[in-house]
């Protein structure tokens, strides 16, 4: 399942997000997403198995960008994002 | 436990504040007139949605628990909520409507990966 | 693949329509197809023909003709949420008592049933909210 | 007292609308004066003539222009919030080559200007948002 | 100062309304607001010198009247809201 | 420290995901533009308006940045940021655009009390 995020790390639409997760799910950070690169504690990095991506884009515009490179945390660009549609049949966005 | 065209309808957003909760139910109703299986789940704020003691608003509000009480008449039985979502609002099970399942919040992984619909509002 | 987009942001209130339109040109871009856009609750507020951003600015409906006109793409909208946030047709306008409307063509109104039938028609349905 | 209100969110959006009437009525049924309203932000959705709610529901913009009708309250309207968002005028629609609109008096489009003269003007100035 | 909160307490407009509290201060919760019956643990109720207030019209809309009422807090009227304004030079809406 | 009409525009809401942000700032710019002394605040999301690696957003989106950028122009010389707050997101100073001044959040009851006029956005 792929999960698409659209509020900061500590909203309620990021914490129901949390609570659906099963291992394997892929989420994709976009817009005020981003912002989870701001913060290393978030409960979404500690889950194992599964993966999160940012939208560069939107961490460029935001100006973490050069934040989220130095945590090591992988980017993807939009066409990533539609490869990540492509390859998942039940997608589900949290906004 | 999957039939045909089964859909989950995710309810998230309070009572009066917005639209949203009202034109979330609106798709779970026309689901239902459509003749699909239709389950509603309340997470967080949604869960405000099923207060019994709710009553008419403020002049011109109007009431989404009219609504909620008709959701049966619909063939919407499978009213879901998790027990820890009840807690963090200190809401215990019989504040709420009739008809509502409770499941710990440790299913809802398994619960999404179950319906071939899934609508987030 | 078959892609439907659901948008339920408006303009200036969210950045949904933004993204939507970002993943739809990459979609298209990438050979998929997309059946329609279903505008539900704010995001009726992108057919407003009245949109009048200032010159340097995106103007948002005309994007979405923009991807109607080179596409195919359908632009669905709800009637119950636009006729309430004040989004409607000449036709609808008429019905109504009023002289003005503010939604015309490739933009349509239709009902919430149109989306279910998006999501069943589609391989995959995208919300952007 | 002199009061004025600032009213930042949509009829269907936000309680905003619904709150600040429910104020207003308060405030004038106590012999105060409300000076204006401005609408700013998603606010100016209120003015859309367009507007139209199912008939069970309140239609918000008229609950406006009745405050103004009794009470004479102005209902001041942001233009540059306004014409983004795709509320406008007959004339701005004429300056902007649009044959339809969705705001007419007793709304009136004005700048930003007004608001802060509003608060300037009165003894309360409270935000409904 | 009379602040004016309309989202639930651990909002971040709620947040942000405690950390601008000036002893003597006044709030009112509306809208959304009045879920602060709910929580006794809100930082909100520990304040000494501030009084707050919920709107009784919308604690009865949203079916926590009768909590407000076990709790023992202070319920008013729209009319008292406006008195509330009319004692009050400095007013903020928290949203 | 009140000079006549002295005014805080409270900026709480972030980039590019509303245009809440820009608004607000309008505000400001109008009241100096208008000869009015104008302090901003910025709290909570409104912060990280301030981050100065801001670039161009998604095709048609427009950046907030140059019109920080244009305060100083407009005499808006006190942009007041609270401590806590650039901690709670992991930011540090010189993260953001010059001209930022730093306050303990402590501060911020005494500031909303020196102002004859607050708006909060």
């Amino acid at each position: 399942m792929l999960h698409i995020l659209n509020k900061p790390p500590h909203s309620d639409a990021a914490v129901q997000m949390l609570s659906t997760l099963s291992g394997n799910d892929t989420i994709v950070l976009i817009e005020d997403g981003v912002q989870a690169a701001l913060h290393p504690e978030w409960q979404g990095w500690a889950t194992n198995e599964v993966s999160i991506f940012l939208l560069v884009e939107d961490a460029i515009s935001r100006g973490i960008h050069s934040i989220a490179v130095a945590h090591g945390l992988p980017l993807i660009e939009v066409d990533d994002f539609v490869v990540l549609t492509e390859q998942n049949e039940q997608i589900i966005s949290w906004y | 436990m999957t039939e045909p065209n089964e859909r989950l309808v995710v309810i998230r957003h309070a009572p009066y504040s917005s639209n949203e909760l009202r034109e979330g139910l609106d798709v779970a109703l026309v689901a239902a007139a459509f003749g699909q299986a239709v389950s509603l789940l309340f997470l967080g704020q949604g869960v405000l949605a099923l207060l019994k003691e709710q009553k008419a608003g403020a002049p011109g509000q109007k009431s989404t628990l009219p609504t909620i009480d008709m959701l049966e008449m619909y063939d919407i039985e499978t009213i879901l909520v998790p027990t820890e979502t009840l807690q963090n609002f200190n809401i215990t099970a019989d504040q709420l409507v009739d008809g509502v399942t409770l499941l710990p919040i440790s299913d809802l992984p398994d619960l999404f990966q179950r319906y071939d619909y899934v609508l987030n509002f | 693949m078959e892609y439907g987009l659901l948008v339920m942001g408006a303009p200036y209130r969210s950045a949904a329509p933004h993204s939507a339109l970002r993943f739809a040109q990459s979609v298209l871009n990438k050979g998929h197809h997309i059946k329609g856009v279903f505008f539900y609750q704010e995001g009726v507020h992108n057919a407003s023909q009245l949109m009048t951003p200032p010159q340097d600015e995106l103007n948002i409906r005309e994007a979405w003709v923009e991807l109607h006109r080179q596409y195919g793409v359908s632009l669905d909208v709800c009637i119950a949420a636009a006729l309430r946030r004040g989004v409607m047709s000449e036709s609808e306008a008429k019905r109504h008592g009023q002289v003005n409307f503010n939604l015309e063509s490739p933009f349509e109104l239709t009902g919430l049933g149109q989306l279910l039938e998006l999501q069943q028609r589609c391989d995959r349905l995208i919300t952007f909210a």
